[in-house]
């Protein structure tokens, strides 16, 4: 049990029964799909652009508890912040979850093992990468 | 008599991975099946005492290793109850061989505003070359529908059916949902029509007797790896007339007759569909297959899966929060499953950690995913050595795990 | 520094047809190799300890069948020499791979009055793929010529080439004549018209350094049963900017994104090639004879055969009545030979009974027997088993055939 | 060695070496090929019908010494023969060649043991078979 409290660690859990920021918003400016379509994992992003920084973001669809976790946390993290340091702190994410390198950022460090279970690693990048696509896209 | 602990302990991963402490429930038969000691002591014996090129030696090693694949073609006939041996062509799995019907069959066939009917719960392997044909050919891919149970409606079939349709392919069971098919009466129903009909029986060679002369099929796929056989290989059935008016799928060594420049001429049944080196040692591995499964006797086989089934629907459908998806009247040992709230990767990492081994996704049928709206199951497949006694200890951890995740 | 010795008694086939009395000598490895033991035992330990379906599982056993897979693929990129994992697909054979090439990358570029080009020594697998397609298509079929010794006449090349040519395809080396084919100056005098080339490496890749970089081949097939691997296993290597247009070769489960009945989408590279469940055993069983032939180094394998070869052809050249067919400059450890009066299969018949295994006929070559104007040869080839030794008994046993049969 | 001249018999080696009725005869009624593109075996038969009978039965052509001396032998006895007594003589030699049976025809017995060898069992049916199929055709 202790190998799996490591994937499912109980911050991740609490995301994944309550996750933040969790609602449809159809009226939003900018609305992005994160699709993984080996599992079937779906997530809807919305969110607006105000002066060059990310606002209102939030969040609707289904995944696993690893993808839901991460896609929470995400909004939290994400809002407020202009594109730069979007790329900046995916960056950081993406040395944690995928690389399993040391994060500074407190948050992120239960998804630091995910890298490490069969079949688990796209499951903490997805909405990640799906962002960074489309903000490269912007540029 | 075979008892469970002896047919286990002539599987080799099995034996070895639940020693010491350490355990495997391995529940993921459809996707493929383990391999007794026999057939992996036979892929060692061919490659010690008889490996040779076929079919164009005159020294005693390519005789040998001739004879024995030769032998292997005839021992699957009988298994199958095909009428000749030379209906059986030896390919690398039941994907090729159903892209071989396609290519060489089907394609030369169809026309503007032709049909091909597939079912509703096709694996994708069954779905997609007729669909990439038809898109290829503007032809219309016709779907026979299911019921919310996951059976096919087979009152629809006639509806269907039409001077334009030039093929019914269907899968004899369902790798998503266990579903049986009534797939003599699907063939009985298109040959009225003058429609031939090609089975997909990748989950039913292992596991149920085949008898392609009762089903009156005109072709028959499947894959040796789902059979307790070695993986690259496989089989396609065929009606002797339609393989004769075939082109062959492709061309090289061992399938031709004579070769100029400007022309050649091709071999006769079965060579003409089987150009290059085979797999030599895969098929003789499958004959072991075979001997295993015959040995055993595919009643007893057929027997075993649905004590287990009908044990694990039971016990499963006792836990709340639990949904089988396909509840057909007749199913073959397949259970597909959603835990409210929890995602079916969720289910199969928590359950690898107790060291059962079961498959999570859309099981490569993403359009049965869809038609139950859901994006994926957790799929428990049975082999032969599987026990009640497993079951009860997946469902244990499968309570484990709502808990869990509550 | 490995002996002979060693290495022959790596190979349980030759050790056990050589115990007590008996013999084999077997010349037969342009056929088929023996199969190292190392390459037997990861059969046996792929199916005892890793036995799972890959790419879609969430469980240890799939992770690590689906994981000992992609590195296999690794493997063989550094083993040719490759750019790119991605560019590496697996196929059942070099039969594959070129019908493979065949259908999805020249098919769809071939109009009518196009050009294919193919040398005269082609092996029917690379040259009836060809053939067919120009008769599908209403193209052309330009046999590059060779000369009296087996050699391609590079110097006709060019006058072959045109706008109208699609691809070159030629093969490294000659199954039929063991002559090593000029294939970096084809390569670069065919981009010169801007014709991409296929080079068949089957006779190649088991026993010479393959550098696909440096030859600038834009594809190379190739078989794993001729370099000491398992049946049923083969490599197409394609420069990813070709792989990335081509459409997919077959339809099935693992190659797809999404499915809907309308449409579906497909994977990147390499699996948008790869439907269906592969040979996951034999790709296993690949990497160990990979491992094989890096421990010995294909430098001492290539020159092993080439002490083989010029033995062989001195002793041989001395038998009167002997005439060996082909005699380039440039050849791997292939002989063919004709007897005064003997028919190639009385030759091999004779052989046989005294323990050698050489092949009789035409090598799936019938062009280059018209050539020579011969209906077949006799043919000896080396593998790294074979002995100076067994040399001297083959010609023995040769000269005491043409005073049997005198 | 023994089991080499018991497919290399000293009558097939004989037949080998000094075949019957070993010429081209371009004039003949009727000309057949024998081919085994299995090993290139290749053998032109020719001969006239009179009176409902085989006459003047040569060959020429390319074959192992099995196929040849099996030819040799085949233009001895089918000479003079009607198709039915061809057909029967065919039946005989087609039981031992190719089933290993026993037969009453001596020059037949040497044959008996070809079928049993490695990629052989073609040689000594070649030009009866070919010869079969063409009778058959004529009917
Ligand atoms: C030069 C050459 N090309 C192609 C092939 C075909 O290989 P495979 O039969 O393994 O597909 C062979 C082997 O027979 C060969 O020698
Ligand atoms: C019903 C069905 N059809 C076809 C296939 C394809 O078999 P393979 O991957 O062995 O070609 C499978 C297995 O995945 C299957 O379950």
């Amino acid at each position: 049990m202790q190998h799996l409290d490591d994937l499912y660690h109980e911050i991740i859990r609490a995301h994944n029964k309550n996750p933040e920021n969790y609602f449809k918003n159809e009226a939003a400016e900018c609305k992005i799909e994160a699709y993984n379509p080996l599992c079937g994992d779906q997530f809807h992003l919305y969110f607006d652009i105000h002066d060059k920084r990310i606002a209102n973001l939030s969040f609707h669809g289904y995944g696993c508890a690893v993808s839901k976790a991460s896609t929470s946390i995400f909004t939290e993290k994400m809002n407020g912040l202009t594109l730069e340091e979007v790329l900046a702190l995916y960056k950081n994410f993406h040395a944690c979850a995928v690389e399993g390198k040391n994060t500074d950022i407190n948050d992120f460090i239960p998804f630091q093992v995910a890298s490490r279970f069969p079949g688990r690693e796209k499951c903490a990048i997805l909405t990640w990468e799906s962002f960074k696509e489309y903000i490269e896209r912007l540029k | 008599m075979k008892t469970i602990e002896g047919i286990r302990s002539e599987f080799p991963l099995i034996e070895g991975m639940n020693r010491e402490g350490n355990k495997l429930v391995y529940l993921d038969s459809a996707a493929t099946t383990q391999k007794p000691r026999q057939v992996i002591d036979q892929l060692v014996s061919y490659y010690t005492n008889s490996n040779a090129n076929i079919h164009r030696g005159t020294y005693d090693l390519a005789e040998k290793a001739t004879h024995e694949f030769e032998n292997t073609r005839k021992r699957i006939q009988q298994f199958i109850h095909a009428e000749k041996s030379e209906e059986i062509i030896f390919v690398s799995g039941a994907t090729e061989a159903i892209n071989l019907v396609a290519d060489t069959f089907v394609e030369p066939l169809l026309n503007i505003g032709d049909e091909i009917v597939v079912s509703a719960m096709e694996h994708h392997s069954n779905l997609v070359p007729w669909q990439q044909l038809c898109l290829r050919k503007n032809a219309l891919l016709q779907v026979l529908p299911m019921n919310k149970q996951g059976e096919i409606r087979l009152e629809k079939l006639a509806d269907l059916l039409s001077g334009k349709t030039k093929l019914v392919a269907v899968s004899h069971i369902s790798n998503a949902l266990g579903t049986i098919n009534p797939v003599k009466e699907i063939v009985s129903i298109a040959h009225e029509y003058g429609v031939p009909v090609l089975v997909d029986g990748a989950q039913n060679a292992g596991h149920h007797r085949t008898d392609v002369i009762e089903l009156d099929c005109d072709f028959y796929a499947f894959s040796g790896h789902k059979m307790y056989g070695p993986t690259g290989t496989g089989v396609l059935y065929g009606k002797e007339k339609w393989l004769e008016q075939m082109r062959p799928y492709r061309y090289g060594g061992e399938m031709v007759k004579t070769v100029r420049f400007e022309m050649s001429s091709f071999k006769e049944l079965p060579h003409k569909f089987e150009a290059g080196t085979p797999n030599i040692a895969g098929v003789a591995g499958l004959q072991a297959a075979v001997e295993f499964l015959e040995n055993l006797g595919m009643e007893y086989i057929s027997k075993h899966s649905n004590v287990l089934l009908q044990y694990a629907t039971e016990k499963l459908e006792e836990i709340k929060g639990i949904t089988i998806i396909g509840c057909a009247a007749r199913k073959s040992g397949i259970i597909s499953l959603t835990a409210k709230d929890i995602h079916p990767h969720d289910m199969s990492t928590y359950l690898n950690e107790h060291g059962i081994a079961v498959r999570a996704g859309h099981h490569c049928s993403l359009p049965v995913m869809n038609f139950f709206e859901i994006p994926g199951t957790t799929r428990i497949s049975f082999g032969v050595y599987n026990t009640t006694k497993e079951i009860d200890y997946l469902t244990q951890c499968i309570k484990k795990a709502i808990k869990y995740f509550a």
